[in-house]
C-alpha cells in the first residue's frame, strides 16, 4: 500500500458487507502505483473521509469549460485544498451514453483508458439525467480528456439553464410493450438540440425523457418537462387462449383478484369461459393487465405517442407530474418525427421567451394556466388534457358561444 | 295592544309522536328492505313484520288544498300519517300490503306521481327564485315545474344505473349544492353598479371582502363614495350582490344557465365529488327553459345507456373518461371547462391514463 | 273566478304536463274567494308573471321578527308595491320540522289553517335548510301566525349569522342500515342550541346533518358544516347463505361486476364456492355492497358516529366537502349524547371566536390549519383525518422528536 | 500551446452499434417475455428467437478496474456488448441458454449481485452527494451501500409484492424523485448566515425570488448589504442555499434524513403519485445511517407481509389505509404529516370513508 493513502476509519466501514463498495473501489484507484489518478484519489479519499468524520460537504463550484461548448463540465473546487491538495480541483465530465445506456466493451475499455489517463479512474454508469459521467479532473486535463472522448463519437451533456442529456428505456430493442421507437425518437430529438445542450441561455433547465409505454421506466412523468410515452388508439389484442392459460395457472378467484378487480376502469371482465371481456372504451391503456399476462395481451397496433409537459421537483413550487399536451400521435414516419422536434422546438422557444428566471415548464404553465399556453403554442384543447372539468363556478364565460362554435368547427372539419 | 307573548323555546319535537306505530314498534329493529315496485318500499323488521312504503312526488312549493288532500290520502289508508323527503316526496306507510294498489291509484289519480325509488330520478332540489329570493336570477320551481314534466317516466320508473339526483341553484351561490346534474345560473357580466346608492345601502369594506378575486375596491364617483369592479379580474360571481343590492348582478340576458354533472355527496364507493361544468351559455328562458331541458335530457339519455348497475353519474364518466362524454352528449368543449382557480392543477390529467 | 285574477300568460304555460303544478295551487289559493290568503296570492301571481317577463327578481329583504327572537322570519317586501300591493309584504315564517319530517295529518291540518288564516295559504314542504316555510305573511300577521304555529310545540328555525335548522335521514324509524339514531341526535343537538338558533350572533351560519351511514342521505357532507354519519368499527356482518343466492340471481360475472369490481378499496374477494372474503381491515365502511346485497350483507355490529367538519356552499372560497374531524365514538348511552352536545358547543364557541366576518367553518380551517383547529378543540390528531400525509418538504420539522413521543404516549395510555 | 479543437458536436451515437446483433435482428419484433429466474428475463421474438439477460447491480460510481472487469465479463459471455439501466444496473444479453448459468455464477463470484427483475427491490437511484455535489447534506453513495448491504435478498429474489424503487436525495430540491420509498435530507434549522459574504457572492434579488414562502428579505447588516430571514416563515429548505452559499443550511446535527413512501412515476394501475413524508428527525449517522436503515426495513417487511400481488407501495396503502400503514410500521403520526402546503386541503379526507 502508498504511504500516501489517507486514513479513512469511516469509509472503511463501507468496505464489507455484500453489495459493491465504492469505497473499495476508490482506493483501489488511489494505490495505482505512480498514476496520475492515484494521487488524486487519495486526496479525495482524504475530504471524502473528513466529509464524514464532520457531517459536511467541501466542494465549491466554479467555471470549466471546454472549447466552443457553454456547459458539460461541473466545475469542484475543494475548499479544504490546502489539506487535500491533489483532489482540489475534481470536476465532472458530463458524457451522452447512447440511447438506452447500449455499449460494447471496446468503447468501455477505451473510455477507462482515457480517464485513467487524464481524470481519476472513477466514473458513474450513469448520472440521475443520464449522462456518463467522468467524475474527478483536474482544470488543464478537462479539455484533452473532451478532445479524445469526442473523438470516439460521444458528445457532451447538458448542465445549467439550458436542454439537459435525455434518457430512454430500452424500447423496442428488447420490449414487446414499447409503443414507439424510444432510442430513435431520444436521438432524433437531442440531435437537433446540441446547440441548447451545449450553449445553454434558457430560464432554467429543460429535460426529455422517453418511455415506450404507461410503465415508464424512464421516470419521464415527474423527472421531465417533456415526457414521451408510448400508448394506442386502437383495441388491445387478446389472445383469449393465452388467457384460459393464465386463469388455469393463477386460479380462478387470484385471477379476478390479479386482474379483473386491478383494473382501474374497471374496463375488464371474466366471462364464464375463462375468456377476457374487455371494454375497451374504458380502457385507459395502463398496462396492468398486460404486465400481469405477458402471453395473453398486449398493446393494440394502432401505436404512437402521448406527451405530457411541465414534470418537475421541488424547487420552487413543489414536486410537479407532467399533465397531457398531445394526447396521441402518430410516430412512424420520417414526417411523424420531424413533426415531433417541431414540437419540441415550439416548447422550447415559447419556454424561453415566457419563463421568469429558474422557473421550469410546469411552474410557467402554473403561472400562466394551460390555455395560454396551449394557445401560444397553436395546439388545439383536448379533453385528453383533463382530469375533470372545473368544479368551481368562478370564470367569466360570456365567451362561451364563440369557443363551442370553435369546437363544432373541428368536429366537422375533423369528420370530412 | 296586549303584551307581546314570549316564545315557548321548545326546539324541534319528538318524532315518535307522530310516526306510524308500526314504525315506532320496529324502530331501530330493522332487517332488510327490498322495492316490490316502483314507488315501493318494503322494510323487514327483525320481528318479520313488513312496512310497505308508498312514495310520490309533490310540487314541494303547497297549497293548503294540496296539502289537505295528502292529509286525505294519508287518513284513508295510512291512520293519518305521513312523513315527507329530504326532496320534498311525500311518503305514506301501512303494515297493510293489500292497501298498496289502491293507494298507488289514488295517489296517481290525484296527480301526485309515484316513484321517486331505488335507481330512479329524484325529485329536483331547489331553490326559492322569483317567487321568494331577494337575489334570484331564474325561478327555481319554474325550471323545476317544466323538467320534471320532461322526466316523469324516469320518477317513476327505476331504469337508471343509479339514483339520479338534480339541483338547481338561481345564482352562484349554489344554494342547490352538489348534483348529479346541477342546473345553475352562471352570470357573464360584471355587477351594474348604481353608484348614486352605494354609500347609502352597502358596507363597503365587507362588499370588498366578500369578493373571492379582490376585484372590487373602492371609488368615488360623482363626489360620491362608491364601489368600483376591476372588470378583467371580476368572475361574474355576484358574491357583491347580496351585501350590495346596487351592485346588480343579475340581467335578463346575461345572466345564464350552466349545466354541472358529477355531483355527489355519499362516500357509497367513491369518495364525494364535485360536480362539474359542462355547459354553459343557456339562456334563462322562462316559462319552460327548452334549451336546458333539451341538455339534462340528452344527458340523461345517453347515461342511462352507457352506464353500469350501480354506477352514479359521476363515477360513470371517471370510468367511460371526459373524452367520452363530450363525444356521447356531443356537448363542446372548450377552455371555459379547464380549471382555472386555486389548486385547479389538480383537474389536469398528470398521467398517462387515456381514453380513446 | 274573480275578476281580480292577475293575466298570467306565461306562468300558464307551467299548468299543464304530468308534474304536480305550483302554478295551479297558486292560482287555486288567489280564487279562494274573500279570504284574506287569496288577495295575497293574486298580487304575488301578479309580481311572479311580471318576473318570468322581464327575467328578474322583485323583492328586497328587511327586517321582521317576532317578540323574543332574533331571526326565523324572511322578510320580503316588494320592489313593484304599487303595481301589486297586495303581495307588497310577503314574509317567510321558518317553523323547523320533527326529525326526519314526520307528520300526523292533525298537525298538518292545524298548520293550513292557520296559514290560511294569517298567511298566503302557501306552505314549502320542505326548504333546503330543512324548514317547513311558511311564505307569504303580512307584517302585522306574524306575530299572531307564529304565536299559534308556537302553541302547537312547534319553534322557529334559524336564519342569517347562527345555528342554522338541521336536517336528518330517516334512520332507524324505517332503515336498517342507519348506524345510530340520526333523529335524536338531530334533536339532542338542535334543542341544546336554540339561543344560538334564535338570537343569530356568530360570524355567519352553522349547519348540522345527520345520516344514518356512509349513503349520506341528509346530503351531510357538503350542506353541514358539522356533518354526523353513522359507520362501524367492527366486521359487516355477512350472511353467506344469502350471498350465494345473490350471486345466483345476478350470476356470476355480474355479481363480479356489480359487487367485487366496485369496491372502492377491493376489499371484496369471490371464493370459488361464491361465498364472499371480506378483507375487512380495507373496507372503508362505504355501503356499496350493502346496498346491493340488502339481505346478505350489514354493518358490524359496533356500531357509531363520524364527524366532519367544514361542508359548505361555493363563497367564498369555492365549494368544500366536510373533512373527518371525529373518526369514530359510540352514541348510545346518555353519555354518549352529552359528548356529542358538548364537542357541538366546543366547535361552536371556537368558530365564535375565531371565524372572520362572513367566513364559514371550512374557511377558517383552511385559513388556520386543521392541526390549529384540533388544538383549539382540544382534540387529538387521527391518521384517518387524512386522506394521505404531506406529499411536499415544505415544513419545519425541528419539532418532530417531541411530536412522537406525545404519539407514543398516546398509543401506551391507550392500551393501558 | 496548439490551437484549440472546435467540438464535433455529433449528438449522441446511434444505439444499434453497441447492441447484441439479437437485439438488432429482433428489433421492434418481440412477442412475449417472462423470468426464467430471479435475475434473468427471457424475451421472445416474432421469429421464435429467444434472448436472455442477466441482470446485476453495481455501485454506479465505478472504478475503471471494476467497469473493465464487467467488460471481461460481457467478452467472455456475450461477444462484447453490454447495457445499463436507468438504475445502474448492468444487464448482459446471449442467445445461448446453456450460457446463462455460468454468468450468473461468474456475476456472483466476482461480486456482482444478480437480481433487479420483476417484483424486487432495484438498486438505490441516488445522487452525488460529499463525493462531488456543491451543496449536499449527506453522502448519497454511502447510504445506498448501507442501505442495499442489507436489502441484498430483496435484490436477488422477486419476492416483493410489485417492484419497489427506492430514491435518495441530499438536499430538498428532490433530485432522486419520486419513489416507493424516498430517503431525503430534511432540514429543520433556518440557514446560518455569514453576513460578511453576501453582498460580495450573492445576487440579492435572485435569492429572494427563490424562496417558496417569501421568508427572505433585504437587510443591512454591519454597515454592509445582506439578506435575513424571518425565522416564522421560514421553512428550512434550504433553496436560498445553492444560489448563495453564505446562507449555509447544512448542519451535522440539525441536517436530518426524511422518509418518505408511496410515489411512483408509472401511470399503471393508478395515475402517477407523489411520496408521502411518514418519517423524519433520523440522524444524519454517517458511514452506515443505521437508523435509516431501520425504518425503511421495517416499511419494507410489514409491505412484504401485507401487500397483494402487484400493489405498489402506495396503491397497498391506499387500499389498507394509512391507519394502518402508522400501525404496521410503529411509526409516529404527528402534526408534521398534515399537509398544509397551497392546496393541502385536498390531502385531509373528505369522505366517510375510514378504516379502523
Amino acid at each position: 500500500m502508498s504511504k500516501k493513502m489517507p486514513p479513512t476509519p469511516m469509509l472503511d466501514q463501507l468496505e464489507s458487507g455484500p453489495w459493491p463498495s465504492f469505497v473499495t473501489g476508490l482506493k483501489r484507484l488511489a494505490e495505482d502505483g505512480d498514476k496520475p489518478s492515484a494521487k488524486i484519489m487519495q486526496g479525495l479519499l482524504g475530504q471524502l473521509e473528513h466529509s464524514y468524520q464532520t457531517r459536511k460537504g467541501y466542494w465549491k463550484g466554479g467555471t470549466v469549460g471546454v472549447f466552443g461548448y457553454g456547459a458539460g463540465v461541473i466545475a469542484r473546487f475543494s475548499e479544504q485544498a490546502a489539506q487535500f491538495p491533489e483532489s482540489a480541483e475534481f470536476h465532472t465530465l458530463r458524457i451522452m451514453p447512447a440511447p438506452g445506456f447500449f455499449y460494447d466493451t471496446k468503447t468501455l475499455r477505451q473510455m477507462c483508458d482515457i480517464w485513467e489517463e487524464h481524470g481519476s479512474g472513477l466514473i458513474a454508469l450513469h448520472g440521475q439525467s443520464g449522462d456518463i459521467m467522468f467524475q474527478g479532473c483536474r482544470t488543464e486535463q478537462v479539455q484533452p480528456a473532451w478532445d479524445k472522448l469526442n473523438a470516439m463519437g460521444f458528445d457532451m451533456g447538458g448542465a445549467g439553464a439550458g436542454v439537459r442529456t435525455a434518457a430512454s428505456c430500452v424500447g423496442p430493442a428488447r420490449c414487446e410493450q414499447a409503443c414507439y421507437d424510444t432510442l430513435a425518437a431520444h436521438r432524433a430529438i437531442i440531435n437537433d438540440f446540441t446547440d441548447d445542450i451545449h450553449r445553454p441561455s434558457l430560464p432554467y433547465k429543460m429535460k426529455f425523457k422517453f418511455s415506450g409505454c404507461a410503465n415508464d421506466c424512464a421516470n419521464a412523468t415527474q423527472r421531465a418537462d417533456v415526457a414521451i410515452l408510448g400508448t394506442w388508439k386502437d383495441d388491445m389484442q387478446v389472445d383469449q387462449k393465452e388467457v384460459q392459460a393464465k386463469v388455469k395457472q393463477l386460479g380462478r378467484k387470484e385471477f379476478i383478484n390479479q386482474v379483473i378487480r386491478m383494473c382501474p376502469t374497471q374496463a375488464l371482465g371474466l366471462n364464464d369461459d375463462d375468456t377476457l371481456d374487455v371494454d375497451n372504451k374504458s380502457c385507459v391503456r395502463c398496462m396492468h393487465c398486460i404486465n400481469v399476462c405477458t402471453k395473453a395481451l398486449k398493446p393494440g397496433k394502432e401505436k404512437g405517442i402521448c406527451v405530457l409537459v411541465g414534470g418537475k421537483r421541488t424547487l420552487k413550487i413543489g414536486d410537479l407530474m407532467g399533465t397531457v399536451l398531445i394526447p396521441f400521435m402518430k410516430l412512424e414516419t420520417e414526417e411523424d418525427f420531424e413533426k415531433l422536434v417541431e414540437l419540441a422546438h415550439n416548447m422550447l422557444d415559447f419556454f424561453a421567451d415566457n419563463a421568469l428566471e429558474h422557473e421550469r415548464t410546469g411552474e410557467m404553465i402554473e403561472r400562466i394556466g394551460l390555455v395560454n399556453y396551449l394557445e401560444g403554442l397553436g395546439l388545439e384543447l383536448d379533453v385528453n388534457m383533463i382530469n375533470q372539468p372545473r368544479t368551481n363556478s368562478y370564470v367569466r364565460t360570456d365567451g362561451w358561444d364563440e369557443e363551442a362554435r370553435k369546437w363544432a368547427e373541428r368536429k366537422t372539419s375533423a369528420a370530412e | 295592544m296586549s303584551e307581546l307573548r314570549r316564545p315557548v323555546e321548545c326546539g324541534v319535537p319528538d318524532s315518535k309522536q307522530f310516526m306510524h306505530p308500526a314504525l315506532v314498534r320496529n324502530y331501530g329493529k330493522w332487517a332488510f328492505h327490498d322495492r316490490p315496485r316502483p314507488g315501493v318500499l318494503r322494510h323487514v323488521s327483525d320481528s318479520g313484520e313488513a312496512v310497505f312504503t308508498v312514495k310520490a312526488g309533490t310540487q314541494r312549493q303547497m297549497d293548503v288544498h294540496t296539502i289537505r288532500k295528502l292529509c286525505d290520502i294519508a287518513d284513508t289508508f295510512c291512520d293519518g300519517h305521513v312523513r315527507f323527503t329530504v326532496r320534498s316526496s311525500v311518503e305514506f306507510m301501512t303494515t297493510d300490503e293489500s292497501k298498496v294498489e289502491a293507494l298507488v291509484k289514488r295517489l296517481e289519480a290525484e296527480g301526485f306521481p309515484v316513484g321517486g325509488t331505488g335507481n330512479s330520478v329524484g325529485f329536483i332540489s331547489h331553490t326559492q327564485g322569483w317567487l321568494h329570493c331577494d337575489i334570484p336570477g331564474t325561478d327555481a320551481s319554474g325550471v323545476v315545474k317544466a323538467l320534471m314534466d320532461e322526466l316523469v317516466h324516469e320518477f317513476k320508473s327505476e331504469e337508471m344505473p343509479n339514483r339520479v339526483k338534480i339541483t338547481t341553484s338561481c345564482c352562484q351561490i349554489n344554494c342547490g349544492g352538489q348534483g348529479d346534474i346541477a342546473i345553475n345560473v352562471q352570470h357573464t357580466k360584471p355587477p351594474v353598479i348604481n353608484h348614486a346608492l352605494v354609500a347609502g345601502v352597502c358596507e363597503r369594506p365587507a362588499v370588498i371582502a366578500r369578493c373571492p378575486v379582490a376585484a372590487i375596491r373602492p371609488a368615488l364617483v360623482d363626489g360620491k363614495p362608491s364601489l368600483e369592479v376591476d372588470e378583467k379580474k371580476c368572475v361574474c360571481c355576484g358574491a357583491c350582490y347580496p351585501p350590495c343590492p346596487p351592485m346588480q348582478i343579475n340581467d335578463p340576458i346575461h345572466s345564464k344557465i350552466a349545466i354541472w354533472v358529477g355531483g355527489k355527496h355519499s362516500s357509497t364507493r367513491s369518495k364525494p365529488m364535485f360536480h362539474k361544468l359542462v355547459a354553459a351559455g343557456l339562456p334563462n328562458n322562462a316559462p319552460r327553459w327548452p334549451e336546458v331541458a333539451e341538455v339534462v335530457k340528452k344527458i340523461l339519455a345517453v347515461y342511462k345507456a352507457d352506464a353500469r348497475a350501480w354506477e352514479r353519474m359521476g363515477e360513470w364518466i371517471e370510468r367511460i373518461g371526459w373524452p367520452r362524454f363530450f363525444e356521447l352528449t356531443e356537448l363542446p368543449f372548450t377552455k371555459y371547462h379547464v380549471d382555472n382557480w386555486r389548486g385547479g392543477r389538480a383537474n389536469l390529467n398528470a398521467s398517462a391514463h387515456l381514453h380513446f
